[in-house]
């Protein structure tokens, strides 16, 4: 009998490949997934880079960006869908927006009995005259535990990423030298007049955080801000006179334990209906409202250092 | 109030607080203060499951001198006592499991801030599980996304640190629509604790007001939580962080930091919207489909893939996908498939990370697999436990997989309209998984007599070869003996109502 | 209780512990494995449990549960008469093929990996023969897969990995379509417990049967895959050659007729009434003859020995399947009488093969000239054991032949009844083209053949006799039909 | 359409701008204005929750004078729902321009596609 194709084209044909389905020796199903040879383990250094080299030519061959079309066509689509979804997510919002219940007025789900109680009884229950503060700090004071420790997390890693070896640090040193002012005589003047100002101002605003606008964050972020004008007008070498990395960590340490117990304790009495040893004070007066007045020294001593830690570690790794 | 209810809320002070403690410890005793606490809040969830099995019903915990509407409250059922007590099993055997290795990844001089970052990491999990309030749980959230990003790039290499900013963009995103979706669903109830906002949900379903603005709540709430737990398209940042953070960071994140916010995703069905509201809904049929989407294209990629801990991050999007299809089905027993698969799915993750970085260590440290040819031989329990766990992950009976291979099938079965695409996606990608695990089985068993590498023994490394018999064993416990699991799933369904 | 668990338990932990004391050497390691020991251990723990196995076939009467997975789903043990009859076989079988392996194995590496799997699937398979639910059966069968993969792997040189790979994932495929339908089965019965006679409900195959019908198709095709049925054969001719002959032979006496056992078991789940005369029927039978015709064509122009016998083990395997798709009980003997037939022949051949392999090397058709002279006695156990393969009379290839096509005129479905036995005689024809030429040409090298070269390749009794058990036992069963017909009967009525 | 997309016309900007702040975050490749645009995302979420509090008329909610009465004040719950919002933001935004600064040091640039470009020829 004689074939009329030769072998190879013979090879080609559906028939033979049909052929070799039936016959166990290839596989439509699985495909080629676990068919594929694995690799031979080769000790050798030679094959070692022969593959690497391989690797690296399609490594190139794939990242070729501008010579690569279809990434350069996939980027564009992504970005044209994005947009698409930017789009029909504003759609949606605005949608959404115009059914809700109208702004500004009184008759809201929002205004019911939870807000009405924290206006009413607020300085009542918690003695704090700034009612959200009183809110903040004593009926969901557990949220702000955990705000504060947002914070403390966000810092720890910063200091992962950014804080550097002894060695480093000494490098990162010389380099910072370069950014630093060199005693520039009216930003050291101003700062002399206005540091003091505004750390003041800072404290003002935590001291006063139950009497009135203001609180431990917001006093904090003011007093770091001092903190960071001073550092810039004089330099790493006078803050770190009274403030180094060892200085933050306890005050911080202290700072969020005194938080911790001082929360853990009033809501220990809270729920198992005990009575609190805590007084509440006269409403009004600086020394007054329970543990918001020193909850919120606790916090703005926190966030002052996290301020100025933040910019010290962007700055150069370290204080 | 007996004192045990005490404990839900000690368990998440006693972390936060040691969080803050560490800071100011040396390593070695952040080492010990980390292990003692997981150790402690264990113990305490054991306890607390044990007296909520026996008084059978849950309790509400005041966090301040407020009730309901107006101060935080937390909530301990069967289910979150379980849940807290499994998250602290599993954490402790990846920090175990992963401490040898920790000096060879991470700095010396940072070690006590990774302990810090497990310990924050347990408290905003314990708090998530916990949490009886909306905002409570978002300002958790953020803990749990920050600190799992501190996870992934304490080890310092470039891919880790790429890895995390594309896990911050993403939980970023996720994290802001979960946030957008509280405040409209604040505005329509005036609530953030979930009881209440139920109560109020519940008024407006029946009302036919603020229906509209509610479902969209609804929706970005869960397209916020599902992109937080790297469900299928939005998994980008997954194999990179995953596959070369330390192991125990691997372990963790991959076993728990998803599943924390998966849990929460549970709450917020049960707890605020209502589960039969939630399912009128068309929002399961998206998560529905995007589940069966990521079983599919997840086991693709890793079949593709060449590197042993990417490969187990990619079955990762796959197994995920599983946990979403369940609750796509919109019936109790996809939900009890669902969440008896998160604890499979735990369990077996850390089982596979920790046995893989077992093997690879005697394979020069490379984690390709033409590198791990014979490894099994070189290290035979990691071997053994890499085994184990592939059975498990392919659903070979007598390990926990299986199970919950089997509730997926079952609760699909009584789904009409569901119930062929998810059998046909379930067997898919159970065989799609036993093309790479079981390649990958043999490959570490293909023995290479020439191999350079030492071997390692149990005297070498007792610590670990303990972490991993435990493992295998809570693999095996929860194959073999996993009705009373799922009763007690049920059982704590039924309290969330 | 004890007899089935210990013939089950013991050899999987006997196998353990030689995995585990005779391990392979590290590559810095020095130590030498005692192979005297290594195989007077395992011939001695093979003996055991076929002790075992023999004495839990013969008292073991009663079921019992194990554990329970979950509140419906016990690990139930129950031996009935189908899973005796299979225990025959495994017990007969194994054995034989071990101590064959003793001498066979002598000069491969790892031989301790081999032996040790070999008693973990001894195990496995009494195991799947006592199971008394689906759940059960699944667990195990799952697990034969796995026990069983290294033997097909041993030599892991390139094409065993491979093909261990794709013997594996054919087998996972199957074995996962069939627990999809065992899902649904779940669904629809009481309970899992293997019955004969259907235990669906009533009422859901009033309310969803046609959608029982693809759940019994699927699970049919899934089971099928492991015995080797037409779209899902072609795992079995890749792994067969690469195999060692003794492995080979077990696989495929022995554990792809785990895959009848499966599909005999569904048959009684979903009940013989319920299926016969559908499409299912139908498509399944043709599907058999296909299979049986394409694996004696495939066989008959395959000139490597040990990939011929493999798809004439497609082929014969059909014929079972056959003898079951055709659900009628003269049939249903002739079936069961060929698991058996099937099973001593075609394990006596394959160590046949192995033993000429062993002595010879030689591995094609064509080169077997003259061997018959160098090795008489395997020679003739494997003209005799043909034989028995193609039907001629004393052996017991005729007597299930003859009842399945018997069982076949008998059963009055329309077309099948005739084409089935017309194929199955054209199938037989092919056998005997593709089963005689080695014996012909071994005994009767031609003239030009050089006798001068011929040398005594005779291999030692380790070796020759478990051939001559098997081939004896061929021969034993084609003589005496009646000694097993009983337990048939019993298996037909699902006792 | 609802019927109150005029009256909230506050929540109206506050939902496009969270939009954008939500597609720069996603889309940007520069790493920066990705951190922008996160803080636009929040803010917008902070002017939602603003104008959620405001009822109008009213004053803040810190006592006068003693009068605790509910007309005299806007609900103070969102103000403290945006202060610890507020924080959380500041602490995200410090992680990811400190991430920012890491990934310039070792590899000179911000545009995050070409970082992962990079990593990907490293091959490790």
């Amino acid at each position: 009998m004689s074939r009329k194709k030769s072998i190879e084209e013979y090879q080609k044909t559906s028939a033979f490949r049909f052929f070799r389905w039936l016959s166990g020796e290839e596989d439509p199903y699985i495909g080629n997934v676990e068919m594929c040879p694995q690799e031979e383990y080769q000790p050798d250094q030679e094959a070692a880079l022969r593959r690497e080299k391989e690797h690296d030519a399609i490594l190139d061959k794939v990242y070729d960006t501008t010579h690569n079309k279809s990434l350069y066509l996939f980027h564009r689509l992504y970005q044209a869908t994005s947009v698409l979804f930017c789009l029909f997510l504003i759609a949606l919002l605005l949608v959404t927006v115009s059914y809700l219940p109208a702004n500004g007025t009184v008759i809201r789900p929002v205004n019911n009995e939870v807000a009405e109680r924290y206006i009413e009884k607020g300085l009542e229950e918690t003695g704090a005259v700034n009612i959200v503060a009183g809110m903040i700090l004593d009926y969901r004071a557990f949220d702000t535990l955990g705000e504060s420790h947002v914070l403390f997390t966000a810092t720890i890693t910063v200091l992962i990423l950014l804080r550097l070896n002894k060695t480093e640090k000494d490098e990162a040193e010389v380099n910072d030298r370069r950014f630093e002012p060199k005693n520039d005589a009216i930003l050291q003047l101003v700062a002399t007049f206005l540091v003091p100002i505004i750390i003041i101002f800072g404290i003002y605003i935590i001291l006063n955080g139950h009497l009135g606008p203001g609180g431990g964050f917001s006093g904090g972020a003011v007093i770091g801000a001092g903190l960071v004008l001073y550092l810039n007008a004089f330099g790493f070498k006078k803050t770190e006179r009274f403030f180094t990395e060892k200085t933050y960590k306890w005050v911080c340490f202290f700072s969020l334990s005194f938080y911790c117990l001082a929360k853990s304790y009033s809501f220990y009495t809270g729920a198992n209906q005990l009575h609190s040893v805590i007084p509440k004070g006269t409403p009004g007066a600086i020394l007054s409202s329970g543990l918001i007045l020193p909850l919120n020294i606790a916090v703005g001593l926190v966030v002052a250092c996290t301020i100025y830690a933040f910019y010290a570690m962007f700055r150069k790794g370290g204080f | 109030m007996d004192f045990i209810c005490n404990f839900p809320f000690f368990s998440i002070l006693i972390s936060l607080f040691s969080g803050t403690i560490c800071s100011v410890l040396p390593a070695k005793a952040a080492k010990a203060v980390n292990r003692l606490v997981i150790a402690a809040v264990g113990l305490m969830s054991a306890v607390l499951l044990l007296y909520l099995l026996s008084t059978g019903e849950s309790f509400i915990y005041w966090m301040g001198h407020f009730p309901a509407p107006w101060g935080n409250e937390i909530r301990a059922g069967v289910l979150e006592a379980g849940m807290a007590l499994f998250f602290c099993v599993i954490m402790y055997l990846s920090m175990a499991g992963g401490a040898h290795k920790l000096p060879g990844e991470v700095v010396e001089s940072k070690h006590s801030l990774y302990y810090i970052l497990v310990n924050l990491l347990l408290s905003s999990l314990l708090a998530l599980v916990y949490t009886n309030d909306m905002f409570t749980a978002y300002v958790f959230v953020e803990i749990n996304t920050i600190s799992a990003c501190g996870l992934i790039m304490i080890r310092q290499v470039g891919r880790t640190i790429e890895a995390a900013v594309r896990y911050m963009i993403m939980s970023l995103l996720g994290s802001g629509l979960l946030l957008f979706g509280l405040c409209i669903m604040y505005d329509l109830t005036g609530h953030l604790l979930m009881s209440n906002i139920k109560e109020s949900v519940a008024l407006i379903m029946a009302n036919g007001e603020y229906q509209i603005p509610l479902i969209v709540a609804v929706a970005l709430m869960c397209i916020g939580l599902c992109i937080k737990s790297a469900l299928f398209p939005f998994h980008s940042w997954l194999p990179d962080a995953y596959g070369y953070s330390t192991v125990s960071s691997a372990a963790i994140l991959s076993s728990l930091v998803s599943k924390g916010y998966i849990f929460l995703l549970i709450k917020i069905i049960y707890r605020v919207i209502g589960f039969d509201i939630f399912n009128s809904t068309r929002i399961i049929d998206v998560l529905f489909v995007f589940g069966l989407m990521g079983m599919i294209f997840g086991s693709l990629s890793a079949i593709k893939e060449n590197d042993i801990r990417r490969m187990i991050a990619f079955s990762s999007v796959a197994q995920i996908g599983y946990i979403y299809m369940g609750f796509g089905m919109g019936t109790q027993a996809g939900m009890v498939a669902s969440i008896f698969h998160i604890l499979s799915h735990a369990a077996t993750k850390s089982l596979l990370f920790i046995a893989a970085i077992g093997l690879t260590d005697v394979s020069g440290g490379s984690r390709k697999f033409i590198d791990l040819t014979g490894a099994a031989y070189r290290n035979k329990w990691a071997g053994v436990a890499f085994t184990a766990g592939s059975l498990s992950m392919v659903g070979i009976p007598l390990f926990s997989g299986f199970i919950s291979k089997l509730l997926f099938a079952q609760a699909a079965v009584q789904v009409e309209g569901k119930m062929l695409a998810s059998l046909i996606v379930l067997g898919i990608s159970t065989v799609l998984n036993a093309v790479y695990f079981m390649k990958t089985v043999i490959r570490i068993y293909t023995s290479e007599q020439d191999a350079p590498y030492r071997s390692i023994t149990f005297r070498d490394r007792k610590g670990y070869t303990v972490v991993l018999v435990c493992s295998v064993l809570l693999n095996v416990i929860l194959g073999v003996s996993s009705q009373p699991v799922v009763d007690m799933i049920g059982q704590g369904l039924a309290m969330f109502a | 209780m004890y007899l089935i668990l210990s013939s089950i338990f013991f050899p999987i932990l006997a196998g353990l512990f030689l995995l585990i004391r005779y391990r392979t050497p590290l590559p810095g390691e020095k130590r030498a494995i005692d192979r005297k020991a290594l195989t007077t251990l395992t011939g001695i723990f093979l003996l055991i449990t076929a002790a075992l196995v023999a004495a839990a076939l013969l008292h073991a009467k009663e079921s019992f549960t194990l554990f329970y997975l979950t509140k419906t789903l016990p690990i139930y043990f129950r031996i009935d008469s189908v899973g005796r009859l299979f225990s025959m076989l495994a017990v007969i079988v194994l054995p034989c093929a071990g101590f064959f392996s003793f001498e066979y194995m002598k000069h491969e590496e790892r031989e301790s990996r081999y032996y040790g799997f070999y008693l973990l699937a001894f195990g496995v398979l009494n195991a799947l023969c006592s199971a008394g639910n689906l759940i059960t059966f699944y667990l195990f069968f799952e697990l034969l897969t796995m026990t069983s993969m290294p033997l097909v792997l041993h030599s892991c040189s390139r094409e065993a990995v491979m093909a261990g790979l794709k013997y594996l994932f054919y087998s996972l495929c199957g074995a996962y379509a069939a627990l999809f339908g065992i899902y649904f089965l779940y669904q629809n019965c009481d309970s899992l417990a293997f019955t004969a006679d259907g235990a669906l409900r009533a009422s859901s195959i009033a309310e969803h049967g046609g959608f029982l019908l693809v759940t019994a198709f699927v699970m049919l095709l899934g089971f099928g895959v492991k015995a080797g049925m037409f779209p899902m054969h072609a795992w079995l001719p890749t792994a067969h050659p690469v195999a060692p002959a003794p492995a080979s032979a077990v696989l495929s006496a022995v554990i792809v007729k785990a895959g009848v056992l499966a599909i005999i078991r569904v048959l009684g789940m979903f009940g013989r009434d319920f299926l016969r005369g559908t499409w299912v029927q139908s498509v399944w039978i043709s599907l058999t003859l296909v299979t049986v015709f394409m694996g004696s064509l495939l066989a008959y122009r395959e000139p490597v020995l040990k990939k011929r016998l493999a798809y004439s083990t497609v082929s014969q395997l059909s014929y079972i399947l056959f003898g079951l798709a055709v659900m009628q009980e003269t049939a249903f003997t002739g079936a069961l009488c060929h698991v058996l037939a099937h099973g001593f022949i075609k394990s006596s051949l394959f160590l046949c093969a192995g033993a000429i392999i062993y002595k010879t090397g030689k591995t094609r058709v064509e080169e077997l000239r003259g061997i018959g002279k160098e090795m008489p006695l395997t020679m003739w156990c494997f003209t005799i054991a043909s034989l028995g393969l193609i039907g001629i009379p004393p052996t017991g290839g005729f007597v299930s032949k003859w009842y399945l096509a018997l069982g076949s005129l008998k059963s009055g479905m329309p077309v099948f009844d005739v084409l089935g036995p017309v194929i199955l005689l054209v199938s037989a024809l092919l056998t005997a083209g593709y089963l005689l030429p080695p014996v012909i040409h071994g005994f009767f090298p031609g003239a030009d053949y050089d006798y001068g070269r011929l040398q005594k390749k005779e291999p030692c009794r380790l070796m020759t006799v478990p051939i001559f058990i098997l081939t004896t036992a061929s021969v034993f069963i084609g003589l005496f039909p009646d000694c097993v017909s009983g337990i048939i009967a019993a298996a037909f009525t699902g006792r | 359409m609802g019927p109150n997309l005029l009256a909230n016309y506050g929540e109206a900007v506050s939902a496009i701008l969270f939009c954008i702040g939500f597609t720069n975050l996603l889309l940007q490749t520069n790493l920066i204005k990705k951190i922008i645009g996160l803080n636009i995302m929040d803010s917008a979420i902070y002017l939602f929750l603003a104008e959620k509090g405001y009822i109008a008329g009213r004053a803040a909610p810190i006592v006068v004078d003693g009068v605790t009465s509910v007309e005299a004040y806007i609900n103070p719950i969102p103000s403290g729902l945006v202060l610890t919002g507020i924080v959380v933001s500041v602490s995200v935004t410090a992680l990811m321009l400190s991430l920012t600064i890491r990934l310039y040091l070792r590899y000179h640039t911000l545009d995050l596609d070409e970082i992962s470009m990079q990593l990907k020829r490293e091959g490790k």
